[in-house]
């Protein structure tokens, strides 16, 4: 089926350099959906909210605004896949639309590069567009499931930037706008054949934000164990995530935590795109998985 | 605003006549400056207002400009105008300039315009020869920084108001009679004792209820606050009272449909939901003597049909045929037609004997006529699962305080078995959250305080304490508000109860999926620890709001609300149970939060007020109604549907057709007469010249 | 700040005198933490909404509660030189729920923005901007991943500014418009030699 | 804080627009009363005439106004269903959007001519009318008509 939805796919940083399958699979599943990403060529990092927010968020917004720039350019709405890169290039699109003074200050700069902010494009989470009924919606991505999840207990992370502050949020889906007990992701982990699992404080945050996992990756870490330990008094084969930067979070910081806190879980982490790959077929290499830190195998046996 | 004026007025008042044709002196062109103008004298009084006004602008340029205007005979200013002296000094110069027209530049002529009309008729002037300059609302107290533009501004205020002073007419308030009866709407505490006193007053009194009885939110309550009353004990006094006073004509299960007239004589059409149960009396004049409910309740244990019972807050289940609960006041049972069947096993077991039962039964429409209202429509609890992060409607545990009173009160649905919704089993652990919704700035809650929250989960708290020794009750509050009489007093005593109390508001509530127990998030602000506390059952003291109708209600009678909804009063301070509509008052809760004392008070001073006009006998209406220039009106009547009164006819005058307006139907809008194309119409007090006068002399007049 | 006693080092940290003077506050670190948060917390009425949402509260003791109080008051110093500034991992659950409507975790970034401009910053964040100076991005491609990449049959490079070198310039003309670079380096080099 | 600061001043020779505001007695007249009783600060160039509703402004008022100088001219009212004599504004409405169209028709900006509506608990909304009213009206600077008529 021909795409009807086309967008510039802005990759940010952790996917395609550390979870490259991610990306992959988020090419291809979507293509099966009707939406095509074409690459937005010249991207930079959002750049990472936590780290230039706190030093400086004029560099931030002017930052975000580039990359923002680049897909005006090809006059086309950014797709992403990473909660934090939606923090940065939504939030910042969102603030220029309706600041004037700030679009001014950031025009300052990006005319030192020739570029000028208009604000007329949009951007979106992947997630959204797959879970929002008027461009794919669950009914259309259970559909296009070859091999269902069957069996699976599959839990969600819903990590913190896509969806907080809900106050500034603007989602066509309004189920999105449920900061407090949403169940969209399970649904759409559902439309997969695998059985979405509820667990203590599902909505806490990763830990990794904010600069802290540089910061004090013992403090950090300590948030993802907490979430650990709930996932495990529930007993699940994997967590699935929409944000690159949790899953490292919690994917290489399993290993971590073995290290700092002696505590091992094996829990395999993989991003929506990853399962959704998966569920149309895909097969575990199309996905790198291998390059996860802690191993899918289990889970994979489950489910192939 | 009209009867505060007449009680403070005695003008001297010279019977108008049915209808009013406006004569020669009026035949004016547009802006054209009638002769009287030219002699008119005016006297200009500034007001210091201490500092008020004084402080931000220069009174001495003032004084000094007005006497230059054209017609000002005397200037004058004073530290307080509105004062004895300040009067004195207005009657004074009245005589010895012979003024024909007095203009006080002082605050709002919504505040002292009746002042200074009396003091105007007491210089020997029609009253209505004052003109009010606003130099303090709308003045010093908004350009408080900008002494220049102040003094320039309250120059053109005193100029445009001469220019009006200068066209004014002697006009005569007419005195319309009072109809000898008052309607109250919500037989809630406020309305069945407002109802109460003007009943005792000897006024009758028809007393509207949405609902199929009397005694609104305080039947629901368990105790009240600091006294620990039983509220059912000390309410079913009052109820049975209201139901057996001669001058109190109850009417349950009715809406107030259409409300036509004004103070005196207003005309309420009410919407009679058809109960399909029949009273002794409807049963009787249908000629089943003898007949009619006599609340066996024979029918209810007939009826197949199992709705939530809503007084219970859906913890009961009711029949569709019902009561809300034993003492309700009329004791006649109601059939819920969203859910009847029409099976008719109640009218078989109802019988031949009383036949109250008609399945059939439509809406009737009842018109009266009453001199004044009272409106006591009350509160609704804000619908507090809109606050999501505490799970109400999410969580069994959570309930709100409505229900706790439900559930701790001897005739609720446990029979006052303090019990948790989840499985029944009695709780050790109690938090009770405080401003749920209240004293919220996001939009999603009340940006206001509820005022009684804090007293209540007070005394939920010992209710606990006393009837479950070792229940441990935690209120999370931010601050206790206990400003009534006795009230910190019972804050200490519950404290000493060992109720613990945490300065914090709870962030978050998490359900434990297995014990259904909740985890409460918190922020101890005085250990400065956040805390997460394991308790058994949640009690959200949530935030009220106007009920669901009120805005309905209130716009049949032209009362006005403030930004969150609740009803206006005339004045905040001065005026607490009046409101812009005259002959209509407000009491209890619709005109925003109040506990019981508060409602009661409010309630009894409403009654008071709107018995005034009705002892009186009569009220004087503002005279500001519209005249037809019968010279000017071609007769076109295209008016005549402009007026949402029906105050204006087409009659044959000298073999012409021109327009005739009705006084007593006339308000004064002046609608009409912004339209009329001939400008034929003649508003009194807002008439045309007079209103192009002052725009043209804030235009054209003062200096360039 | 409190004032100094002149008793012996070890006395005076023990001893340190710990009112609260009125010359402590400076009201322009209010505004100026308004100005850049473009919130609002002057308005704060500490109900503890914030610290109780907070993910970090119960494991250290930040308190972002605590944060928005030295705003209020313009305890500058106090809350600039506090290390827990930097423990917040911008979850935004406080925000998303604070009564008040006041983003107490943007709060906490103009904090930082102001702790940057007095050199108070945690070397981490420097790298994050020393490698995005370099390469665009802040987690760089490897050659592990690179391998990855060709095996998934995709370019061994992203087609971010990995493949379009020529963006870079761009990216250290911004970067430098705000001496952010230069800076980083300096402070780095302070820190670590 | 809004309208509590103070209202920063014109440099002298400023052009200081005139502005007629009519309003009705019972919302916006109470509302600027209101505004009034809260110290709310707002530009001092409107100057106020009372009536008991919009519905008795005559579109002859506004001409008269236009043609006298006015720079501006401010109508306020009661919200739609909230008129103490029921529909008075939705009338003054009707009439004020013929009047616009007269305003074009001889060259004179709309904008000139605004309608507001503003209740009696709205004395924070009144500070932000004006002040937005007198910017308008700022920055289309001095009527036209003023030179004509001369």
């Amino acid at each position: 089926m021909e795409a009807k939805h086309k967008y510039a796919f802005y990759l940010g940083c952790i996917a395609p350099n550390r979870y490259p399958g991610s990306e992959a699979a988020a090419i291809k599943t979507s293509r099966k959906l009707g939406i095509e990403l074409v690459p937005l060529k010249g991207a930079s990092c959002c750049p990472a909210p936590g780290a230039f927010g706190s030093i400086d968020l004029n560099v931030w917004y002017a930052m975000a605004a580039r990359n923002l720039v680049l897909a005006e350019q090809m006059k086309t709405d950014i797709a992403l896949l990473c909660n934090g890169c939606y923090k940065s290039i939504w939030e910042v699109n969102h603030k220029l639309k309706h600041n004037d003074e700030l679009r001014d200050g950031v025009n300052e700069v990006l005319k030192t590069i020739d570029m000028e902010y208009k604000g007329s494009i949009n951007v979106y989470h992947l997630a959204e567009l797959l879970y929002d009924k008027n461009i794919v919606g669950v009914d259309k991505v259970r559909d296009s499931v070859t091999n269902p999840l069957k069996g699976a207990r599959i839990a969600v992370h819903y990590g913190c930037h896509l969806i907080k502050p809900r106050k500034d949020r603007e989602f066509e889906a309004t189920e999105i706008l449920n900061t407090e007990s949403p169940t969209w992701m399970e649904e759409l982990v559902g439309a997969l054949g695998a059985t979405p699992v509820e667990y203590r404080q599902k909505m806490q945050c990763c830990g990794a934000g904010g600069g802290v996992r540089g910061y004090d990756i013992v403090h950090a870490l300590d948030i993802a164990n907490e979430k650990l330990i709930n996932l495990q008094e529930v007993g699940v084969d994997a967590l699935t995530d929409i944000c690159p930067f949790c899953q490292l979070q919690f994917d290489r910081g399993q290993i971590e935590i073995e290290e700092k806190f002696g505590v091992k879980y094996n829990l395999p982490v993989l991003h929506y795109c990853e399962l959704l790959g998966l569920a149309q077929g895909m097969s575990p290499q199309d996905l790198a998985l291998d390059l996860h830190a802690i191993s899918c195998e289990p889970f994979l046996q489950k489910v192939l | 605003m009209a009867e505060r004026k007449t009680k403070k007025e005695t003008a001297s008042k010279k019977e108008t006549t049915a209808t009013a044709t406006k004569q020669a002196p009026a035949k004016l062109a547009i802006g054209e400056q009638p002769a009287k103008a030219k002699e008119a004298r005016i006297g200009v009084f500034i007001c210091h207002c201490g500092t008020n006004i004084a402080g931000s602008m220069d009174i001495n340029a003032v004084q000094d400009y007005a006497k230059t205007i054209p017609n000002v005979a005397y200037v004058d200013n004073y530290k307080y105008m509105c004062s004895m002296p300040g009067q004195a000094v207005i009657d004074k110069a009245i005589h010895e300039n012979k003024l024909t027209g007095v203009v006080v530049a002082a605050c709002s002529p919504r505040l002292h315009e009746p002042t200074f009309r009396t003091a105007t008729k007491e210089g020997g002037l029609n009253p209505f020869k004052f003109e009010m300059a606003n130099i303090r609302e709308q003045n010093s107290w908004v350009h408080m920084h900008d002494q220049e533009g102040a003094t320039d501004k309250a120059k053109d205020a005193v100029r445009i108001a001469v220019a009006k002073a200068s066209l004014l007419e002697d006009l005569f308030p007419k005195s319309v009679p009072v109809e000898r009866a008052a309607m109250v709407v919500g037989a809630g505490v406020a309305g069945m004792q407002a109802a109460l006193d003007l009943a005792n007053a000897g006024i009758k009194t028809y007393l509207i209820e949405k609902t199929p009885t009397i005694g609104g939110r305080m039947s629901q309550l368990d105790k009240t606050f600091p006294t620990l009353d039983c509220s059912q004990c000390i309410l079913t006094p009052k109820m049975v009272d209201v139901g057996r006073s001669e001058n109190i004509e109850l009417m349950t299960y009715c809406d107030v449909e259409s409300v036509e007239g004004y103070i005196g004589n207003f005309d309420v059409t009410i919407r009679k939901k058809a109960r399909g149960v029949l009273t002794p009396k409807e049963a009787e004049a249908k000629g089943f003597v003898g007949g009619g409910c006599n609340g066996c309740g024979d029918c209810e244990t007939a009826c197949p049909v199992i709705q939530p019972n809503t007084f219970e807050e859906g913890m009961k289940p009711r029949k569709a045929i019902y009561i809300q609960h034993p003492q309700v006041v009329p004791l006649i049972y109601t059939i819920d037609k969203e859910s009847c069947i029409k099976c008719g096993i109640c009218v078989t077991v109802c019988g031949t004997e009383k036949r109250a039962i008609d399945l059939d039964q439509e809406d009737e429409f009842v018109k009266v006529k009453v001199g004044t209202a009272i409106l006591a429509t009350g509160y609704d609890i804000f619908p507090i699962e809109n606050k999501t992060e505490w799970g109400y409607k999410r969580y069994e545990n959570v309930i709100t305080s409505l229900e706790f009173e439900r559930l701790i009160c001897a005739s609720g649905p446990t029979g006052g078995h303090m019990v948790r919704p989840s499985d029944g089993v009695a709780p050790k652990k109690v938090a009770f959250l405080l401003c749920a919704g209240s004293r919220d700035n996001t939009g999603i809650g009340k940006p206001y305080c509820s005022r009684f929250c804090c007293m209540y989960s007070l005394k939920h708290a010992h209710q606990l304490i006393e009837k479950m020794p070792g229940c441990q009750p935690y209120i999370f509050y931010m601050d206790i508000r206990s400003f009534g009489k006795m009230y910190e007093e019972f804050y200490y005593r519950i404290q000493d109860e060992g109720a613990k109390f945490i300065r914090g508001r709870v962030s978050n509530i998490l359900e434990d999926p297995v014990s259904k127990n909740l985890m409460v998030f918190a922020d101890d602000t005085l250990l400065d620890r956040p805390m997460k506390l394991e308790v058994d059952l949640v009690v959200l003291a949530a935030a009220v709001q106007p009920a669901a109708d009120t805005n309905r209600t209130r716009k049949l009678f032209g009362v006005s609300c403030s930004m969150d909804g609740w009803l206006l009063e005339a004045h905040p301070k001065l005026n607490p149970c009046g409101t812009t509509t005259a002959g209509v008052f407000l009491a209890g809760a619709c005109q925003g939060p109040k506990d019981i004392p508060d409602t009661v008070a409010s309630a009894e001073g409403a009654a008071s007020a709107a018995s005034i006009p009705i002892h009186t006998g009569h009220v004087e209406l503002e005279p500001y109604f519209a005249q037809c220039i019968d010279e000017k009106c071609a007769g076109c009547g295209m008016c005549v549907n402009l007026c949402p009164y029906s105050a204006l006819a087409l009659i044959e005058k000298d073999g012409r057709k021109v327009m005739q307006v009705t006084e007593a139907k006339c308000k004064g809008c002046g609608t009409c007469g912004g339209f009329c194309p001939g400008g034929a119409i003649w508003m009194n007090h807002f008439a045309t010249p007079q209103i192009i006068a002052q725009i043209d002399a804030f235009l054209l007049g003062g200096e360039q | 700040m409190a004032k100094i006693k002149g008793y012996p080092e070890a006395l005076e940290a023990k001893l340190r005198d710990r009112y609260m003077y009125g010359d402590d506050a400076h009201p322009e670190f209010t505004d100026s933490v308004e100005k850049i948060s473009m919130s609002i917390p002057h308005m704060c009425y500490q109900c503890g909404t914030c610290t109780a949402s907070c993910p970090s509260a119960p494991r250290s003791s930040y308190r972002i509660r605590k944060f928005v109080r030295r705003v209020v008051l313009g305890l500058e110093t106090e809350a600039l030189t506090d290390p827990d500034l930097w423990l917040c991992t911008t979850c935004y659950s406080c925000t998303d729920r604070c009564p008040r409507d006041i983003a107490p975790t943007d709060v906490i970034m103009a904090m930082r923005n102001l702790a940057f401009k007095r050199d108070i910053i945690p070397v981490n964040f420097l790298k994050t901007v020393q490698a995005i100076y370099t390469t665009g991005h802040g987690v760089p491609n490897n050659d592990v991943n690179r391998a990855a990449r060709v095996k998934l049959g995709m370019d061994a490079d992203p087609p971010t500014t990995h493949t379009y070198k020529e963006f870079i310039p761009g990216i250290q003309k911004i970067l430098d418009y705000y001496k952010l670079k230069a800076n980083a380096d300096r402070i780095v080099k302070e820190r670590e030699g | 804080m809004a309208g509590h600061e103070a209202i920063p001043k014109r440099e002298e020779g400023a052009f200081k627009p005139k502005i007629v505001g009519i309003l009705c007695n019972w919302c916006s007249y109470a509302g600027a009363d209101l505004a009034g009783g809260g110290r709310i600060q707002y530009p001092p160039d409107v100057r106020i005439v009372r009536v008991m509703c919009t519905g008795r402004v005559d579109p002859l008022f506004i001409m008269k106004a236009f043609t006298d100088g006015a720079d501006g001219v401010l109508i306020s009212g009661c919200h739609f269903g909230d008129c103490h004599y029921l529909e008075g504004n939705y009338k003054a409405a009707k009439r004020l959007f013929l009047v616009k169209n007269l305003l074009k028709n001889i060259g004179l900006e709309d904008k000139r001519l605004r309608m507001t509506f503003v209740s009696a608990s709205e004395g924070a909304k009144w500070g932000k009318v004006i002040t937005d009213v007198v910017k308008t009206v700022e920055e289309l600077g001095p009527s036209p008509l003023t030179e004509l008529m001369k």
